[in-house]
């Protein structure tokens, strides 16, 4: 009995002992370590993690080999520190990823964190973060809980949270004066969906308030068949049909909504769906009003203006690297790069250029304003912790002769018309009428 | 069209891709005891090679004669079944025979796991895309509402699944050798009958039904990673409800939940996402076994 | 009625078409050793289930103590003192002889069961062992259940069953599945233990001799109905037994 | 043989463990103290193994108990440690004690599909609830001590030495009652119902009362999960946590309580490391793990310490 019992205790203490031993040594201060979290398995692997991290990589070694971006981001790595990476995948949950984050910043020491597309992630990440005064950029994820519920020092969004992508939705109808008697939803069934349909709804009954609510419906995350709900929508016959639905979800709704004439009865307005565009291709049906969550994508190809170098420099490298164009995946997490990369040197020029600790990477970073790709991101909310962008909705036009999707009649918001101003909660703007929005 | 009629033709299509994807599930337990999860990667697997099989037939020139895509789908399903169905059953699963069923839970489940990476090293997260079976059979239209003809083609599917099974269980040979190994495998073994050959047979038709669910289902939607896990439960609802092993039960299993799913989906959006649990713990608290469970009594 | 009387009046039990006990009425004084005979699927065993409570009668009054006890579960039968051992020995595989038998005396402790109390602390354990003696299997305590003999299995079977306060105790057919030459030295130890205790006993048996050699009285069973209820003498001899049930002159 | 008393090994068991609080870095002791907590829901499944059922829906009580221990901290203000474990196992209590009777009558897959049922339903219901998170789910702020209220490291090693003490106290408990005469009779029930019923125990009983430890158990895990996480989301429902808590009593066995903590914090480094070696193909590492260990050790990692020779589950 007694061995039977120490026999275990040995085990035990075995663990611990591999435990402890297995802790690598800390980065260099001649390299920046960080570590990437987002999606490289499950349904959001092929949407947003996998084109995300790819324009990811292309930039970290565009960044390590210097002189290949425009000014200001010519110089090599971060303020001359080579960047290196650790990638974690993002599925498997919550729990999952408060782990792995503690590993990341106590096993792995990096020095700063990159990642998170799940909203639950992103709700369940910033305190640890802040427990372990680890700075962390959340670069994808779209609730706007993460900073209306609470605020954190350590803990930044490089990314313009999802209120912004239906407000434009509305206000895109709206300045097309598109007539809407009545709307309904189809949306996944978790916070994601059920958060983008109020969004929808709110700004709806701003802009439209006569017109009638039908049917709003959740099916299951993946559900992969959308017969009944199809039929559902058939028969209730909206003016419009609002989804923010993604990836598989949102191919799947499309191709089997098309193949039932759904987008000759009703407008289908999609928040996010510009990034399943290059795998349904033509499948993709003309006249479908779309956005990006930003100046993503088509729209930003599209848009030219003064970042129009920067933006072509990403795209052809992107295009050429794995010949098919950026969605707005790559476009969140080079924002996100671009923000780190501009922060580290801020914090480097005030502490006389040696690698920055993370309080001063989070001085640097609040408030912080810059250029990507996807326009100027501005550090505006929750006391300069929450980004806000200007945003983009076209409407899809297949053109036969060269054989791609185009983005027409494509219109852009300034951040400040489409982002509530600082200090108010996302919900009360919507319910007052979005007071405070400069849109011109 | 009325509503009623809306909702039972919405429910008896679901219920038909319901009943394809679960009769194997519960084919496989009625012959081997084994609740398999690895069926949800099955039928994923299932999609992933009819959507290459099927862009492959088309890219070879298909569109002179596009209805021989519904072959390659059926012909992908068989392949699935001939590769992985001996080496899962022979490789894996018969060192488990016999054993606790909830451990045989935990190795399918392994095995689901070991899988869903399998597929993502041979198919990338890329999603691939077969739309042409799917529009193939054109629109019905019925009242205010066009269906897809390929809809009913399913229903149609799953009717000839339900009868090919049933009708090779209780009408052929083979059939009651099968339900003898069903009943007893070891008396059966005592009387000659090769219980290893029946077992093989069984879990590979098992594969083949669950590759054929995907294989169906590839053309509706966009055969993307993680497609398995989302196919598992419904199916263990669906096989529990009807009680594990019986066909008849797997197709009023089947009935139940795709037409309460599509009620809801009408009535009571809200509720879509667990009505499924609900008919399964609703229908097990007043049917311990299921509604087509054999309970056999014991000799003391 | 006095305590320990077995009352059995007009139960009836059908299993679809066939009848396996139709009109059955017989009364079991104390400490009386009664025999069932018959062929299989004559009733003998319906007869000791619906006793015991594995089944419910379809009808008819069985008596014990003073109220009815036809239908009440085995548990609540059991706590009555009506207990009874299985054709096929009812053992726990996965535990040794000792502790089988600790099972037993747990369930049947003065006390309930304890959440608290070790199954195995030094008191429980001597019953244990006591009980064990009694059957002469002491020696296999620390044995598991497989590696045992047919025989030995009967007897813990039966130990087990004697663990509790026993008024009456129905065997079923203690003595198949047992050796030849072990069937006697069993039943002499059964019966005696049984006997010293005031214990009624019914036995269902197939063996003749043993029938005759431990049966004070027999109960012949034919197609569901008690065709003979008499001593042993008298009922192998009846020619109506003979041709249905012993197939031979005794 | 000569017996030493259980405290005996819980003094043991407590010292080894609360040794890890010294010797443990930073991601470790958060580890170890994860592991140990869903090993308390693990506890609660081998209860039930050693009467002969299987739960697939342990999440149902993980998910509770995380759940009123953040509503209780959000909404009424709770931040003892040692009240808020008192709520939830309350709570877990109370529906365990409903839920019991119902599932006793219950076997082998029967039992497991119900109790999974059950599980995804809360799972399905919360999902529903914006008001609460939905899926997003809810943080809880850091737990008090009578009081105290540690930051940072001391906060860590106060929660690891909590959940190492409930875990002595409660692995103690449980090795008391498998040591019992009840504990004897649940043993002989997943051998031989029939004998049991024939010696006038109630089988339905022995089910409920181990349905119950277990759901308390699983409460208890749940909510100090949720205080060493700090949020909580209706995944701790889903069926893949309950089946992960499965494999961890399978790959224990019945026969050792240590044995249970120890698999629930072989898995947690398992998953850990091959998630960080092998970003990609984690799944299959995890898998290929878990298929090892069950041909490897059919009996658990209890029957390697164990007398009794081991059985499936």
């Amino acid at each position: 009995m007694m061995t039977r019992k120490t026999g275990i205790a040995g085990a035990l203490s075995a663990l611990a002992l591999t435990a402890s031993l297995a802790t690598p040594a800390a980065a260099e201060d001649d390299t920046f370590k960080i570590g990437v979290i987002t999606f490289l398995s499950g349904q959001a692997a092929e949407s947003f993690g996998v084109p995300a991290w790819n324009g990811g990589k292309l930039l970290v070694d565009m960044l390590n080999e210097g002189g290949k971006l425009p000014a200001p981001y010519d110089t090599v790595g971060f303020g001359g520190m080579k960047i290196e990476v650790v990638v974690v995948d993002e599925a498997g949950g919550a729990t999952k990823q408060v782990q792995e984050f503690r590993n990341l910043v106590q096993r792995e020491e990096v020095d700063a964190v990159v990642g998170y597309v799940s909203s639950g992630d992103c709700l369940a990440i910033p305190p640890v973060a802040d427990e372990l005064k680890a700075f962390t950029i959340l670069y994808d994820c779209g609730t706007p809980r993460v900073f209306e519920d609470n605020s954190f020092e350590y803990v930044f969004r490089t990314a313009a949270h999802a209120t912004m992508d239906n407000v434009s939705l509305a206000r895109y109808l709206k300045s097309r004066d598109f007539d809407v008697p009545s709307f309904a939803g189809l949306n996944q069934d978790y916070a994601w969906g059920q958060d983008s349909w109020a969004d929808f709804k709110g700004a709806m009954s701003q802009l439209y308030p006569d017109a009638e609510e039908k049917t709003a419906l959740f099916p299951k995350f993946g559900a992969g068949q959308y017969g009944t709900e199809i039929s559902a929508l058939l028969r209730e016959k909206p003016a419009l049909v609002h989804s923010s639905n993604w990836g598989g979800d949102l191919q799947g709704f499309l191709i089997q909504a098309t193949a039932r004439g759904l987008h000759k009865r009703s407008q289908l307005v999609l928040a996010a769906g510009d990034h399943v565009i290059p795998q349904l291709q033509d499948k993709m049906p003309d006249g479908i009003f779309l956005g990006a969550r930003g100046v993503n994508g088509l729209a930003a190809n599209a848009r030219g203006g003064e970042l129009k170098e920067l933006t072509d420099t990403m795209w052809t490298a992107y295009e050429a690297e794995y010949d098919t164009f950026p969605v707005q995946a790559p476009f969140r997490m080079w924002q996100a790069i671009f923000g780190l990369k501009t922060a580290v040197e801020k914090a480097m020029a005030d502490n006389g250029g040696t690698k920055p600790t993370d309080e001063q990477l989070a001085a640097a970073m609040s408030g912080l304003a810059w250029d990507a790709p996807s326009g100027r991101i501005e550090m505006a909310l929750a006391g300069g912790h929450q980004a806000i962008q200007p945003n983009a909705i076209g409407t899809t036009k297949w053109n036969t002769e060269t054989g791609k999707m185009e983005l027409v009649d494509v219109e852009y918001y300034n951040a400040r018309c489409v982002n509530p101003p600082e200090g108010m909660k996302s919900a009360e703007w919507l319910a007052q009428g979005f007071p405070g929005a400069q849109c011109d | 069209m009325d509503l009623v009629a809306t909702i039972l033709v919405d429910g008896l299509i679901y219920a038909g891709w319901l009943f394809i994807v679960s009769v194997g599930l519960t084919l496989v337990f009625g012959v081997l005891n084994i609740l398999n999860i690895a069926h949800g990667s099955l039928y994923a697997i299932g999609a992933y090679a009819s959507a290459s099989l099927v862009g492959a037939y088309f890219a070879a020139g298909g569109d002179a004669f596009p209805y021989g895509s519904y072959i390659a789908m059926i012909l992908a399903a068989v392949l699935v079944a001939v590769v992985l169905g001996p080496l899962l059953e022979r490789g894996l699963l018969r060192y488990f025979y016999g054993r606790n069923e909830v451990l045989n839970v935990l190795v399918t489940y392994a095995v689901f796991l070991i899988l869903e990476d399998v597929m993502k090293l041979i198919w990338g997260v890329n999603p691939y895309f077969v739309y042409e079976p799917y529009t193939l059979l054109g629109t019905v239209e019925m009242g205010s509402l066009f269906y897809v003809g390929y809809d009913f083609a399913v229903i149609a599917a799953a009717i000839i699944v339900g009868l090919a099974v049933w009708l090779t269980l209780n009408r052929t040979q083979i059939g009651k050798v099968v339900l003898a190994v069903i009943h007893d495998a070891e008396i059966s073994q005592t009387m000659g009958v090769n219980v290893k050959r029946i077992y093989l047979g069984a879990f590979m038709a098992g594969a083949f039904l669950a590759a054929l669910g995907g294989a169906l289902t590839a053309p509706m939607i966009s055969v993307t990673p993680g497609l398995g896990v989302n196919v598992i439960i419904v199916a263990f609802a669906v096989v529990i409800i009807g009680g594990l092993g019986s066909v008849p039960g797997a197709a009023i299993g089947a009935l139940m939940v795709g037409i309460s799913r599509a009620a809801s989906v009408h009535l009571l959006p809200e509720a879509e996402l667990f009505i499924i649990y609900f008919v399964m713990a609703i229908v097990l608290v007043f049917r311990p076994e299921g509604l087509f469970a054999k309970t056999q009594a014991r000799k003391i | 009625m006095s305590s320990g009387v077995l009352e059995v009046r007009d139960v009836q039990k059908t299993f679809g078409a066939v009848t396996a006990a139709k009109d059955i009425s017989v009364s079991v004084p104390q400490g009386s050793i009664y025999s069932l005979i018959g062929t299989n699927g004559a009733g003998k065993t319906t007869f000791v289930n619906m006793v015991t409570g594995y089944i419910k009668p379809d009808a008819g009054i069985i008596n014990f103590g003073g109220r009815n006890i036809a239908g009440l579960p085995p548990r609540q039968i059991t706590r009555l003192g009506i207990h009874r051992s299985f054709q096929i020995a009812q053992l726990c595989n996965e535990l040794t002889v000792e502790e089988n038998m600790l099972v037993a005396g747990a369930i049947h402790g003065q006390t309930r069961p304890s959440f608290l109390r070790r199954s195995d602390d030094a008191q429980a354990r001597e019953r244990a062992m006591a009980t064990l003696e009694r059957f002469d299997i002491a020696e296999h305590r620390n044995r598991l259940i497989p590696e045992l003999s047919g025989g030995v299995k009967k007897l813990l079977d039966i130990a087990m069953a004697m663990a509790g306060e026993t008024q009456i105790m129905l065997l079923d057919e203690p003595t198949s599945g047992v050796a030849a030459d072990e069937k006697f030295p069993i039943m002499d130890l059964v019966i005696n233990a049984l006997r010293n205790e005031g214990v009624t006993v019914i036995f269902v048996e197939h063996d003749m001799d043993i029938v005759n050699r431990y049966s004070e009285r027999v109960l012949a069973f034919y197609d569901g109905q008690i065709i003979a209820d008499d001593t042993p003498d008298v009922v192998l001899s009846d020619t109506e037994v003979q041709r249905y049930v012993t197939g031979a002159p005794a | 043989m000569m017996r030493f008393s259980v405290f005996t090994y819980a003094a043991v068991g407590f010292v080894v463990l609360a040794a890890g609080a010294i010797v443990l870095p930073d991601w470790a002791m958060f580890l170890f103290a994860m592991a140990l907590a869903k090993g308390l829901v693990c506890l609660g499944i081998v209860g039930m193994m050693r009467g002969g059922v299987v739960s697939f829906g342990q999440g149902l009580y993980y998910c509770l108990g995380a759940y009123t221990a953040t509503l209780a901290a959000n909404f009424l203000g709770v931040s003892d440690i040692f009240l808020l474990t008192l709520l939830s196992a309350a709570v877990c209590l109370v529906v365990g004690l409903v839920f019991g009777p119902l599932l006793s009558s219950y076997r082998g897959i029967f039992f497991a599909m119900l109790s999974l049922a059950l599980s995804m339903v809360l799972y399905g219901s919360l999902s529903k609830m914006s008001f609460i998170g939905g899926t997003d789910g809810l943080n809880i702020g850091a737990p008090t001590f009578l009081g105290w209220a540690p930051e940072g490291r001391p906060l860590q090693t106060a929660l690891y030495l909590y959940v190492v003490t409930i875990v002595v106290i409660s692995g103690a408990l449980m090795r008391v009652y498998f040591d019992s005469e009840q504990g004897l009779i649940t043993l002989a029930t997943r051998d031989n119902e029939l004998r049991v019923e024939y010696l006038g125990a109630s089988v339905r009983n022995v089910m409920a009362y181990n349905y119950v430890f277990g759901a308390l158990l699983g409460g208890i895990g749940g909510t100090i999960a949720v205080l060493a996480l700090g949020h909580v989301d209706p995944e701790f429902a889903f069926w893949t946590t309950s089946g992960e808590f499965v494999f961890v009593a399978i790959l224990a066995g019945y026969l050792s309580v240590p044995a249970v903590f120890v698999a629930a914090i072989i898995l947690e480094l398992v998953r850990s490391f091959s998630n960080l070696y092998f970003p990609n193909t984690w799944q299959l590492a995890l898998g290929i793990f878990l298929l090892i260990v069950i041909v490897a050790l059919p009996g658990g990692l209890g029957s390697l310490v164990s007398r009794r020779k081991g059985q499936d589950t």
